[in-house]
Parts: C-alpha cells; structure tokens; sequence
C-alpha cells in the first residue's frame, strides 16, 4: 500500500479517518463471507415467495415462530443506540462523545432489518400494500407499522443530522466519493450560525426521539399484551420489553465497540472507562431486567390460573426448560457474576457477558412467542416448533445485513463522532467545570 | 337483525366426525400431503376434541366438535391489520379471503384455536373443476381461513325467500355440519326469533358456552349433563 | 368505532415508509388490454330492434338463475335453421356452425371471479335492474361485443350498492 | 389493487417464463374427463338433486347428491331414507372422491407382468370377454364347469341373484361371498332357528348392554345406530359397553366394562349366573318358550344337564371375574343392573365374536335375552319380515349344470373344520391352494378386497396363484386384483343401478334404489351386465338363463314384487318427525301410485321403500328350532356333530364324537358343547399382551384408504392423520418405557409391524389395540405405503363353527423400535 500524503496524515484524529481510506484483505474476506450468507438466506426467501410459507416450521397451533422472534429481537437492539444517545447527550454526560455515533448507526441499521420482518412473516407479501388501502388503526400491528416508520425515520435523520459536520470535513478532505460528501454535508462549513442550527436540530431531536424509541418497544409488546392469550395478556409486557431492549441494545452496543475498537484501534477513544460505565448500566438493566421477569412469572405462578400455568410449567419443566433457564443464566447469573466483581470486569469478562446478554434475550423473545401458542387453551395436541433451514437462513441473513451494513457504514462515514470529539476537547472541560460549579453552591468569590 | 347462533348437544354427539367431513367438502377446504399433515398442518373448519376424564376404568370421553364460535364480541377481528376478518350485522365472523394479508394474527387471537392457514398452495383437486363445490371459492396460499357457518348458503337462502317476499323460516338456513350430523345434535339457526329451535336450545339448563368469562361472547353453545 | 380508511394520518406514514413497495407495486401493474374477436360479428341492435328478441330469450338463464349464460347453438338454431334469413355474410359463418353442429365459441367478456357470488336473477329479478346498467344499452350495439361496458370491479359494484342503499357488506357478495 | 402473486414472484425472482407454484404430492388428485369439466365451466349452473344408495359400506345409507349442471358435486343424507335419515358417516360423505379418483380404471386391463408388479396393458371389453367366454365355453365342454368360482363380497339381493343364477346355470356350485354376514349369522341360527340376525329395539330400552358391539363405528349400520342412540338422554337409555378397548361406542356408554378379549362369553354367563341366583329373569318366558333351561331326559332316556345348573355350577362371579378380569362386584352390580331395569336388550358384537370361540360367546351373550325375555312381544330383540321382492323366474337346468352343481363346494365346510358355515375363506383358500378336491380354473373377485381383510394372506396368495384365470372387477386395483389376470372395471356406485334391501339389524325391512346419478366418467360397466354378456356368449343354456337384457331389467322384475304386494310405502319427507309413531304403527297399508311406472319413478325420486311393521321373535309364537322354542341347549349344533362325527367314523358314536371335537379344537365335552359356555382360546403364553384390531368410521374394511381426506381423517380422535397407530394403557407403556408418539415393534409369532404408539386410558392394561384399515400394499396412490395392516401379524385362526376370522386371538410383545 503506497502511503504518501494522505489527506488526513496531519489531522488530529488521523486514526478515526484511517479506516475510511485504507481497506484490508480481511475486510474484502468478511464482506465476501456475508455476501455469500446474504445470497444464502435471499435465495431462501425467494424460495418461501414461491412456495408459501410452508417451508417455515411453523404449523397449527404455532402459527408464529422465527420471524417474530427475531422481529422482537432486532427492533430490541436497535434501542442500543438512538435511545441511549440520546438519553446520555440530554443528560450531558461527556463521555458519550465517542459512542453515539455507534449507537446511532446499530439503530438505523438493525431497524430496517428488524422492520423487514413482519413482512418475510406474511402469508401474502404481495398483498402488503392493503395496510394501506384498508388499514386498521385498531389493529396493533398498524400501531407498530406506525410507530416503527416514526423511529426509523427519527433515528436516520438523528444519525444524519450529527454526522454533517463530519461530513463537510470529509468532503474538505477531497479524495473518493466527494461528491456524496458535498451533497450529505448540505454546505456545511461550520460557521457559528450553522453550528448554533445544528444544535438545536440535535437538542430537538434527541428530545424527540426518546418517546419515540420507548413507544416502539411498548407497541411491540402490545402485540402480544393485546390478545387474550394466557402468557401474554399482561400489563407489564410495555415497560419489560422496553427494558429487555435497552438490556440487549447495550449489549450488542458493547459487543460492537470492543469489535471495532480491535479492528479499527481505535483504543485511544474507546478507553476502559467507557465500557465500565457502559457495563454498569448494562448490570443495573439486568436487575431491572430480573425484577420484571421474576414478577411476571411470580404473578402468574401464584395466580395458579390453569392455562396461565400449563404455559409456565411448558417454560420451567417442559420442552422449553433448557431455553428458559439458559435465558436466566445469560441473562442474570453471568451478567451478575461478571459484572458485579471488579476481578471479571475485564474487557473479555464484559464481551462475553455481553454476547451471553444479546442471546439471553433472543432466547427470552422466543419464550415469550412459542410457548404460549404451544398451549392453545383448547384441548389439542401441543404444538412443536421446529425452525427450518429457510428460518435459520433467513436469521442468519439478518445478521449478515447487520454487520455488513456496519461495515460498509465504517467505510464512508467516521464510526467516532470527530467534531464532537474535538469539541470535547475544546469546550468539554470548561463546560463541565462550569457545569459541575452550577451543581454547588456558590463560593463566596463568584458569581 | 339476526343472530345466527349454533347449539351442539354433546349428549347426543357420538364424535363420528361426520361433520368435519361435511364441513371440508362443502367448504373446499384443502387436504393436506401425509408430510404437512404429521407436521400439524391439517386444516379443519370443524375440529373434534377429545379428551379423557377420570382414571381407568371409570373413564369418561369429553367429545366436542368445534367450529368458529363466531364470537360476538371477536378478539379475533379486533387485531386485524387490514379488516379482513370482520364481524358482520348478522353476527357471522367472516375471513376475506383476498384481502387476506396472511400475518397470522387473528390465529394467534384466538382463544379458540378456530383458524387455519394454508401453509402451501391448496392443491387437492387442482384441475379437476367439477368436485368443488362451486357455491365456495377456493383459497390460495398465505391466507387464513375458517367456518364461515356456511355463509354461501344464507346469501342463497335469503335471495330464496326475497324471491317469495318472506322472511327466512327456522331451519331453513343450516351449515352444512348442523343438516349432516347422523346423531342430530347440532341445531342452527337465529337467536333472536324466539320461537327458533335454538333460542330454546340455548336456554336449556345443560347449555353452557366455552370460556364464557373471556367475555368474547362465543355463538356456539354446548348442552352437557355433565358440566 | 368506525374503521379509517384511506388518507389517515396513519396510512401516510406508512406511505413513506414503504414508498418502496410502491415503486413495486406500480411496475407490477398489469395491463388488461386484451379485447377478444367474437367468431360472429353479432349484431345486438338488429335482432333486439328489428327481431324484436328480449334478453332473455337467448341469455336464458337470467331470471332464474346466477348465470345469464352465453346463448348455445341451439338458441340460434331455433330461428336460422338452414335457409339464410339475410345476406349478411355473418349468418353464413353461422349456418356453419348450425351445420357441424359445433358450439359457437363465444368469448366471454364479463367474468366474475370465483370468490364472488353474483346473481343476475337477484338483479335483474328481485332487484328489478335494467340490464343495460350493467351491460349498457346493447339495443343500439351493432357490432359484436369485445369489452365490457362496466368493468366487474369492486369499485363498480360498491358504488352501485351505495347509490342504492343496499348492502354493502363483504359475506352478501364475497364467498 | 391485487397484483397476482405469480407476477410478484417474477419480479422478485426477475424469472420470465412460467413458474410452477406449489408442486406436492397431492397434485391432479382427481382426475375428471374434459367434457364433464367443459359442461361445469359454462353451464348456467342449475342445481339438481339425486338420491341414491351408499355403496361404501353394507349399510346402505340413502344419500342425495348435489349436481349441478348434471355434474356431481356434493352429497349429502337422504333425509326420507329411514334407515340414515338425512346423516351419513365421513366416509359416504366423501363417496365422491371415489368418482373422481386418479387411480380408477378407464377400462378393462389385463396385467402383463407378476402379480404385484403394478404391470397392465388396456385391453377392449370385446376382447376381455371374449377371453373369458372362450375359457369358460371351453371348460364347460369337457366337464370341468365346477373349476369356477364367484368370490364375491357383501351383494345381496338382484346382484348375489345374478351371480348365483349365472354359476347355477353353467354348472358349479362355488359362489361365495367373503362378507360376515354369513358367518356371523350361526349362533343366532343355532338359538333362533332362523338365519337372520334380528334386530335390536334400542329406543324402547331402558340399558343396552352391549358385550363388543361398537355398533357406532363398524356394526352393520353405524349411522342407523347412531340415530337410535342421539335419543338416549329423552328415551332415558343407559348404555354400558362391555369390551376390551374403549371403543367410540364404549366412549359414549355411561359406563365401560373393560374384559380381556376371549372371555365375553364367560362374562355374559357370570351376570346369567346372577339372574338365575337372584331371581331376576323372565320365569314365563324361560318356563314355556325355551329349551335347555332345566335338566331334561331326552327320549332315550338319557338326562340332560340344564342351563341353569351348568351356570351356577361353572360360571359364579370369583370364577368368572378370575377369567374375565372383571371385579366380582362389579359382576354382581351388573347382573342386578341387569335384571332390575325394565327393558334391558343385550347386544353381542365383533368384539365376543371375533374370536376362535365367537359362537359360543355369542350364544351366552344372547342367552341373557333369554333369560330377560326379550322375544315377547315387544320386547327388545325382534325379526321383521323381507322386503317382497319378485324372484327371478326359475332355472333349467341343462346335463353339465346339473352335473357341476352336484360337486363338493371349495369353500363349504370341510371334514374338521367349520361345520355350521357355509362358506369359510380358510377352507376356500386352502383347497385352491391344494387344488382338493379339484382344481379352480376360473375365480371371479365381485367387490371386497378379501386379501387384505383376511387372516390367511399366505395360504390366499398362494390360491390365487394356482388359478390360471382371476378376473376382478375393481374399480381401483387392490391387493387382492392384483393377482387377477383381467380387470373388468365396475361403474363406481354413483354410475351404477342396484338396490339395497332389508340390512340386517336395522329394525324394519325396506329397499333403497340405487341409480347412477352421473353417466359413467370412464369405460367402465355393471358386473351384471357382464355375467349376463358372458352367459349370452357362452350360450345354449347358460345363455338362456339370463332372462333380462340388463341388470336394470332383473331390478326393476324383482322391484315389481314390492309394487304387487302392497305392503310398505315409498319413503316419504314427514318420516323424520312422525319415525316413532310410524315403528309402532301396525297394520300398516299404504298404497297411493296407480300403475308400477308410478311406483318406480316414485322410488327414483324419494331413494327408497320400507315397511316398518314389526314382526316379533317367536314368529307366530314359534321358534323355528327343533324343540321349536329358544334353545338354551342348541340341537342343531348336537345334531350337526353327531352327523358329522359319525359320517365316515367308526360306530363307535361317542368316540367318533370325541374325536371330531379335539379336530375341532372344542374343549368343552358332554352337554357343555351345545350349551352356552366359555371356550378358552388357545393363545401362546410366551407373549405378554393381547392384539385386537378396531375400525374406525372413515375407512370401513380399508376402503376408505383410497380417499386421501379419509386417510387424513383416519385418526381424527386421537390426531393421527395418514398414520396407524398402536393405543397402549398408560401402566403398561411405562413398564416397557414407551411414551406417545414413540415407534414401537409390535411382535407376534406371526410378525411384527412398526407403528407409533398413542399411550391412552381407555384400554386394558394387558391389550394393546391397533386399527384396521391402512397398510396397504397397492389401492391406488393414497393408500400404498400408509400404516400398516394389523392382520399380517394375526395368527391364521377362526372360529371354530362358524368360520369367522378370529382377530382377538392374538398375543403380541410390544418394544420401542430404536
């Protein structure tokens, strides 16, 4: 690789631009992995167009499997990011600065596939377009259609709107894609005026976008909540997916950073700090996490209601024993053990209570989903659920999307916010300072 | 307005499974390949339960076919993203095949399992036009269906008796499960005329609904000495 | 509650989220530009006017049944046995066909699709409708039929429905 | 805006050019000829209805099919037909699945390859009959006209007449009809004297006992019986079940009294014991119309030991309970339900019947009716009379007729063997096998599928085999045509003429017409115009025998009978509501048609004729039994052995009679043998547990195995579809470590099949249960390969008098297959 006068050499945070302009075989390696994975699970998908959706293991009575399991899962994730960011910039926390722009990005991405799913799950894809023709408002599923466009389009334009001084810089830069540059940064050039908009724009939204965020995962739950069904009809599923989402969106959030802090070295930024604070919150959601869960399934054991409790037992004891109990050891017991010792609370101690967290959760969604439809309150036969190749390609290819979106995102666009960091610098330490005296009573001397 | 309403003595039922048979041929309502079929896809508009009650040997059979209870009060049609699934003023729940958009949730509603889906394309009988029933239009894949309560058949009644100025009469208007039953037991017919056969039915003192404290109201009522 | 339609705030959202799906949707479109040559060139206006034939008497199953029903060959024998009645160089293709004693392959123009239950004695009986809504005012059709006069669309039949206050529910006509 | 989802999928796919949606198994499952399909698409779509006769099973159900445009396309219950009523079981129900089958024949075949090889070539009618005529004409001439044979199955009536009139006339007396009927009939003629089995007055009871009778599901009219049963709870009937499975029929009884298979006789004659210890029976009745009650001397002077004292002696409750498995209690609480509830009928069925001592079981089941006195006048077992059907004109018989009918018939009773049957598929198929005392040279298969419903699948093939010309006249090949050498196709029922009369057990005598509802679909023709062609082609005067053009002309002569009599009526509508007042109407005279036409379109038009005027048992006052009463203690069997013993024997009379029951396997001795007693059944004692077989409503005899909504709907109870399965009691599943839905080994000595198992309550602990019905080996593409047929693994026994397969004498050992 012929290194000469790189644009960037002499900026500050040369390293962040770096990955921009330099691409390694691995990358070519991992794309070309994921294309393949990707071609896997569309032909897979072409296949299910063709045939209907018989190819899926789902059956009478489980008429719901895979691709509501994972439409649960993914919208779950992608509450890491825009609602943390956006939580940590309200609440000025100053060392956010190199994680929303991360944050941001799993959000968009992982929405869009999440937000795919319930249309992979329909009968009659080609007949999607009667949501318009002959919505019903009353319908749950419209609430989530709804409130799923709002927070895409809030979480895209959240994650563009803080990229454009970035942007304006890269196409000061000059070098590949400049006109993309010059059309994204909308003639940024960084004065007061566009600066002061600019802020406010973020203020506005990031305001905007907390409601958003915690209305799409309480609509999600609606889904379930709103039918009469024994293991889903409760008034808790709102704020436990919510919270179930924060949970695995820190996680796949902290999975994320520790990858592209390997690959993209970008430890100068991503210092041990972060993912400290980060697993803290990540340790307090799965106590919250636990407290839901332990008062649902409470609730319903001592209620002792007959169905309720073929359900529970189905969870505890039956088929669905290794599941649940996996789901609380992923969940609590390694997060707790992890997390809560200084000894473990190492960076691998934090990616592997991490990945254990994103697959506790998935596995909670699927034991929210099943389950309860394995049981139908009518004496029938119990269902079996048995996912096929087209679900787990289909799955799989949502994973490939996600990261190869990721990775295609890192190519064009810093993965670190470069003038928030740069701001930080500049004006952080005096904010904070003044901020942190605002916190005190004032000392005789000041103002 | 009508009330279109069924009564099952299950007394009487001996669970020969006549109706399901009628149901399925009236309503066109596929057969399944042997693999689809072990996988629990089979679809039946009229399912049989079957459950065993006591210890050996005094055991007792609980026997009961079940339709679309076509509910009053559906939570079935409540979740419908695209209304097609409805109830309609005569209180019939009906499933819009076309405006189907096949995202399973009325199913999954359903307290009563009552829905099926066609997982695959409908095959049995393609190409051979003539054993259909012609009165019944056939489903494709990706769409949820169930009993209708024989819709087809009060269009045509109704169209009968507005040829003769009348009103429908009592009986007129049956399912096709409620005119095949070799054992008599299902009655149909509305429950608002209080001189119909199942208005009486319904007040007996064996009739009883399933899961009445659902609150979605079911039309199906089931005569039991036994509950 | 009232079901919204169309136009809610809702449906444009949506709208935007899936103007994708309608990029789809428009280059699916399918055209339906096919009109079908009769094997006659019928004339309507001459055998209603000039012969004085009602409807009914060669769509005979209009009063009485779902289906009017296409006239078979044995409608058309009942007047043009052998002998030509005219000159008209149609009635020679005809007498062909009343010689081989083949059906005439009419092309049917108004097809009702399976899912629909459409009874012409209830319209035209009961409902007491003038075939000509439907099928216009074939009195003054001189040459064959290629396309329809009202589209069979649900639009067409729900407008109609409307504008005569009658039922407008999906089980009366959907099955 | 509807976009076709094949449209969709190419723009998806970006694929131009035809995509092929769907693509399983079950495509073009039937298969209709182009015209019927062009008269449906363009028809004006008039609706008609025609009634007509099941031909599913030998119930006879009277069934309406829909048409439109002439085509069928529904069916449902003939709701002036009294026997069904307006129901029909899932079976008849879906009869036009069987029209429309791929697999039907479109005309005669003739096979090519082996037996089973699936191999035929389309042969013309011209040519298959001309075959056969030449084959026949030509054993005719050189005397061998007794090396023919009719198996037939469950015709009766116009169509058992043309058969048994065209082998008459040609000259062998081998016309056999593999159908219970026949062999279940010998007990009731050992103890009545007449060979009809009567019918039972469920309505009016006030307890039905029935000792394995599953008349809901495979007795000789479900659907008839159903109807009686849907009254119950208005009638006030209670209903207990005796039997070794909880049958649907036991499902439905208040209560279920589970007895090990083998032992109903012994169980009947422990509550007999209880009625004659406590004093419950009908004394007048047992005292002036019965036989054998009391010990007797017989003109000799030889004493006699009695009913009576052979039960108190051999059958209290300990003993029986001991065999049965049945609580003593519970046997006394039964014995006194029995006698104190007024109107108590007892109902003996395929479960005591089935079995190497059916005869005697069901003679002790029928004693208790006995003893209740239920032959009075109205009481609950009774006869009614024959529907007056004009017989055919009678035969001349030419020197060769005369001559063949005289021979030894190949399926009649043997030396040792079956002495009360008149026909005996074991014996049948082991003299072809052996060509004794002759050989078979021409077998005809009417209807039935004998080798895949009997036990003796070995020694049947084997016959089969030895027989240079089998002609079958299936309309989809089965197991058994397999084997034939020519198919001629038979219209399906809904093409074809027949009638229906007088189905035993069903309490009124009546017919029900069958007309073809359809014109034939394919080349296909009445196997009575074919024996009626065939006769004509073979001439002289077999063809002379034939005195009607067609079958239609023989039905409507012998239908001509009912119009000339006077007795009866046409079924009417108006029967439903007012069917009680009818049944207990008497002197019943209805005549409203002025000349037969009338009368016959008459009964095109409503399905059927029935005269439900009751004749009561004794038949005025008269058993027509030797002693001329009910014969506890049956002389027609005493006498039958004795004739038999002694034919060919030494002179020693009891020896030779000693000798000819330990031929007969019979271990009861001195009056015992013509008395009602339990006749152990000779099972192995290395296996552990009982096989017996069930059927199920959708696929009566395996028949409904051709229909793919049948074999989906084969185990609609217990949600088995197109799959057989094994029902095992919960303790015993346990001990051998199966659960539901395990595949399980089920060994007997003669076989094993591999089949899932469906643990349940409501069977034995040491019986085990498997349907019949699936497992076939050919029948079209919907029944090859699915399940498995139970009676390749049952031991090649019958019972002992009567020739009745025996499918409860088998024990098995069950284990989960790995």
């Amino acid at each position: 690789m012929t290194e000469k006068h790189l644009p960037y050499e002499h900026e500050l945070d040369a390293t962040l631009y770096k990955p921009i302009y330099h691409t390694g075989k691995g990358y070519y390696l991992t794309v070309a992995v994921l294309l393949a994975v990707i071609v896997w699970a569309l032909y897979m998908f072409y296949m299910q167009l063709r045939t209907g959706l018989g190819l899926t293991g789902m059956a009478q009575p489980i008429s719901w499997g895979f691709y509501i399991v994972n439409f649960v899962f993914f919208i779950g994730i992608s509450h890491a990011g825009t609602l943390i960011s956006a939580i940590l910039r309200l609440s000025k926390a100053e060392w956010r600065r190199p994680i929303t722009r991360m944050a941001e990005v799993i959000t968009a991405i992982v929405l869009a596939i999440g937000g795919l799913h319930p249309i992979i799950d329909l009968g009659r894809p080609d007949r999607m377009l009667n949501l318009l023709t002959s919505g019903r408002l009353q319908s749950p599923l419209l609430w989530d259609v709804t409130s799923i466009t709002a927070y895409f389009t809030a979480s895209t334009v959240y994650l563009y709107v803080p990229m454009i001084p970035d942007i304006a810089r890269l196409r000061d830069q000059g070098g590949k894609m400049k006109w993309l540059y010059t059309f994204m940064a909308w003639g940024f050039t960084g004065t007061e005026r566009q600066k002061h908009i600019l802020n406010r724009a973020i203020n506005i939204l990031m305001v905007m976008v907390i409601p958003i965020a915690v209305s799409v995962h309480t609509v999600i739950s609606y889904i379930f909540s709103m039918t009469l069904q024994p293991g889903w009809h409760s008034t808790i599923f709102g704020p436990y997916f919510v919270v179930g989402a924060i949970f695995s969106g820190i996680a796949a959030l902290l999975i994320v950073m520790i990858a592209f802090r390997k690959a993209f070295h970008l430890e100068a930024y991503l210092k041990e700090i972060h993912f400290k604070y980060l697993s803290t919150l990540m340790l307090i959601m799965s106590i919250i996490w636990f407290y839901f869960t332990f008062s649902e399934y409470l609730t319903g054991v001592f209620g002792d209601e007959p169905h309720e409790m073929d359900i529970i037992m189905y969870k505890f004891t039956g088929p669905f024993a290794v599941f649940f109990w996996g789901m609380v050891v992923c969940n609590f017991v390694i997060p707790m053990v992890l997390l809560a010792f200084k000894k473990f609370k190492t960076m691998t101690g934090i990616l592997v209570a991490s990945i254990a967290v994103v697959t506790g959760m998935w596995l909670e969604r699927l034991i929210i989903v099943v389950p309860s439809l394995a049981n139908p309150r009518m004496d029938l036969p119990m269902g079996i659920y048995i996912p096929t190749a087209t679900e787990w390609a289909l799955f799989a290819g949502g994973i490939a999307v996600f990261i190869l979106g990721f990775m295609l995102f890192a190519k064009m666009f810093p993965l670190i916010s470069i003038w928030e960091i740069e701001e930080g610098r500049k004006e952080g330490l005096k904010e904070v300072e003044e901020r942190i005296h605002s916190y005190l009573p004032s000392t005789p001397g000041t103002t | 307005m009508a009330k279109w309403t069924m009564a099952i003595d299950l007394d009487r039922c001996t669970g020969c499974g006549a109706c399901m048979v009628a149901c399925k041929t009236e309503n066109n309502v596929p057969i399944v390949t042997p693999e689809e079929a072990h996988e629990g896809r089979v679809m039946n508009w009229m399912e049989m339960i079957t459950e065993y009650e006591g210890d050996y040997p005094n055991l007792s059979v609980r026997r009961m076919p079940k339709p679309c209870f076509h509910c009053d009060n559906p939570p079935c049609t409540r979740v419908c993203p695209v209304g097609a699934t409805y109830r309609n003023e005569e209180g019939l729940v009906a499933q819009i095949y076309h405006r189907c958009i096949g995202c399973r949730y009325c199913m999954v509603a359903c307290p009563f399992t009552a829905k099926v889906f066609n997982w695959h394309e409908p095959i049995w009988m393609e190409g051979a036009d003539t054993c259909y029933n012609p009165d019944v239009s056939r489903r494709m894949v990706g769409v949820v269906e169930k009993c209708s309560f024989c819709a087809h058949r009060l269009t045509k009644v109704k169209e009968e008796a507005d040829g003769e100025d009348r009103s429908n009469n009592d009986g007129e208007y049956l399912p096709a499960c409620a005119e095949i039953c070799p054992a008599d037991a299902i009655t149909f017919g509305d429950l608002e005329d209080r001189t119909s056969a199942v208005y009486g039915k319904s007040r007996d003192y064996r009739a009883h609904r399933i899961m009445e404290d659902l609150g979605v109201e079911p039309k199906v009522y089931y005569l039991s000495k036994r509950t | 509650m009232k079901e919204l339609k169309t136009g809610s705030i809702a449906s444009v959202v949506v709208r935007f989220a899936y103007a994708g799906c309608l990029i789809l949707s428009g280059a699916c479109a399918i055209s339906s530009g096919d009109e079908p040559d009769q094997p006659i060139a019928y004339n309507h206006k001459l055998h209603i006017e000039t012969v004085g034939l009602e409807c009914a008497e060669c769509h005979r199953y209009v009063e009485t049944s779902a289906a009017a029903t296409l006239p078979p060959l044995e409608v058309c024998r009942s007047c043009h046995e052998s002998e030509p009645l005219t000159e008209s160089p149609e009635e020679t293709v005809l007498l062909k066909y009343v010689a081989d004693g083949t059906e005439i392959p009419w092309k049917r123009i108004y097809h009702v699709p399976d899912h629909v239950y459409f009874s012409h004695r209830r319209h035209v009986v009961l409902g007491e409708l003038d075939c000509g809504l439907c099928h216009g005012v074939m009195q003054e059709q001189t040459a064959p039929v290629r396309s329809a006069f009202l589209e069979v669309k649900m639009e067409n039949c729900m407008d109609c429905h409307r504008e005569h206050k009658v039922t407008n529910d999906c089980l009366s006509c959907h099955r | 805006m509807e976009i076709s989802r094949r449209d969709f999928v190419k723009l998806i796919g970006g694929i131009s050019g035809s995509v092929a949606l769907g693509g399983c198994a079950l495509d073009e499952v039937l298969e209709i000829p182009e015209r019927i399909v062009r008269r449906m698409r363009t028809g004006p779509g008039l609706e008609t209805w025609k009634n007509t006769v099941c031909g599913l099973c030998p119930a006879g159900c009277g069934m309406s099919v829909r048409l439109i445009d002439s085509v069928p396309v529904g069916i449902k219950g003939n709701g002036q037909y009294p026997v069904n009523q307006g129901g029909l079981c899932p079976l008849g129900l879906n009869a036009l699945h069987l029209l429309y089958h791929p697999d039907r024949l479109k005309g005669p075949v003739r096979r090519v390859g082996n037996p089973g090889s699936g191999k035929w070539e389309p042969v013309s009618w011209d040519e298959a009959l001309t075959t056969i005529a030449d084959r026949l004409t030509e054993l005719r001439r050189s005397g061998r006209s007794r090396e023919v044979a009719v198996l037939g199955n469950t015709e009766r009536g116009v169509m058992e007449e043309h058969l048994r009139r065209f082998l008459t006339s040609y000259g062998s007396p081998n016309y056999f009809r593999f159908s219970p009927e026949q062999n279940d009939s010998v007990p009731f003629a050992l103890v009545h004297g007449r060979p009809d089995i009567p019918s039972f007055d469920l309505l009016g009871a006030g307890l039905v006992l029935s000792f394995g009778a599953n008349f809901l599901e495979d007795g000789w009219s479900p659907v008839y019986y159903t109807k009686l049963y849907s009254r119950h709870r208005e009638q006030q009937t209670r209903y207990i079940q005796v039997e070794s499975r909880m049958s649907m029929t036991a499902s439905n009884a208040e209560r279920w009294i589970p007895v090990r298979p083998g032992t109903y006789g012994a169980l009947a004659l422990g509550i007999a014991y209880v009625l004659i210890r406590e004093d419950l029976f009908n004394e007048r009745f047992v005292r002036n119309d019965t036989f054998g009650f009391e010990d007797w001397v017989d003109t000799a002077g030889t004493k006699h030991i009695g009913f009576r004292n052979i039960v108190l002696g051999n059958y209290y409750p300990e003993k029986v309970s001991e065999i049965t498995g049945v609580p003593a209690a519970t046997i006394l609480e039964l014995g006194r339900l029995v006698g104190s509830t007024p109107k108590t009928v007892v109902i003996g069925g395929s479960g005591a019947g089935d079995n190497t001592n059916g005869t005697f079981s069901q003679m002790a089941v029928q004693s208790l009716n006995a003893l209740l006195g239920n032959y009075d006048p109205g009481g609950g077992v009774f006869f009614h009379g024959h529907a007056p059907l004009d017989r055919f004109p009678d035969l001349t018989l030419d020197g060769p007729a005369k001559a063949g009918i005289r021979a030894e018939p190949l399926g009649g009773p043997g030396k040792d063997a079956y002495p009360l049957t008149g026909f005996s598929i074991d014996r049948f198929a082991k003299n072809v096998a052996a060509e004794e005392p002759y050989p078979l040279s021409v077998l005809f298969l009417y209807g039935g599928n004998p080798l895949f419903q009997a036990l003796n699948h070995q020694d049947l093939s084997a016959a089969l085999k030895k027989v240079p010309l089998v002609v079958s006249f299936d309309t989809i090949i089965n197991e058994t045509s397999e084997y034939a050498n020519l198919v001629l196709p038979e219209h399906t029922f809904l093409e074809n003429w027949g009638e229906v009369s007088d189905v035993p057990t069903v309490g009124f005598s009546h017919l029900g017409i069958r007309q073809p509802v359809v014109e034939a679909l394919h080349d296909t023709r009445n196997a009575g115009d074919v024996f009626i062609e065939l006769a004509r082609r073979i001439g002289g005067a077999v063809g002379s025998s034939a005195p009607f053009t067609d079958y239609l002309g023989g039905l409507k002569h012998a239908v001509r009978g009912l119009y000339r009599s006077g007795e009866g009526s046409v079924v009417t509508r108006g029967q439903k509501t007012r069917w009680l007042e009818y049944l207990q109407q008497r002197g019943w005279q209805s005549g409203r048609y002025s000349s037969f036409d009338e009368f016959w379109d008459q009964l095109l038009t409503h399905g059927g004729w029935w005269n439900p005027v009751r004749r009561d048992g004794k038949a005025g006052g008269k058993f027509p039994t030797p002693s001329g009463k009910y014969e506890f203690y049956s002389r027609k069997l005493m006498d039958e052995l004795h004739a038999r013993a002694d034919r060919g024997g030494t002179t020693d009379s009891r020896g030779n009679l000693e000798s000819l029951l330990s031929r007969l396997d019979i271990a009861a001795r001195g009056d015992n043998v013509a008395l009602p007693h339990h006749e152990p059944v000779p099972y192995e004692g290395d296996r552990p547990l009982y096989l017996v077989t069930f059927q199920v409503l959708p696929n009566r005899d395996g028949v409904g195995a051709a229909l793919p909504m049948m074999q989906e709907m084969f185990g609609y109870a217990v949600h088995a579809h197109w799959e057989s399965w094994v029902e095992i009691h919960p303790e015993t599943a346990a001990a051998a470590g199966i659960s539901s839905g395990d595949w399980t080994w089920v060994e007997s000595s003669v076989g094993s099949v591999r089949v899932r198992a469906r643990v349940t309550p409501g069977i034995m602990p040491d019986v085990v249960a498997i349907p019949f019905g699936m497992g076939h080996t050919s029948y079209g593409r919907y029944a090859r390969g699915y399940g498995v047929n139970p009676n390749t693994i049952l031991r090649n026994l019958h019972d002992r008098l009567s020739g009745k397969p025996a499918t409860g004498a088998t024990k098995i050992r069950i284990s989960r297959a790995v």
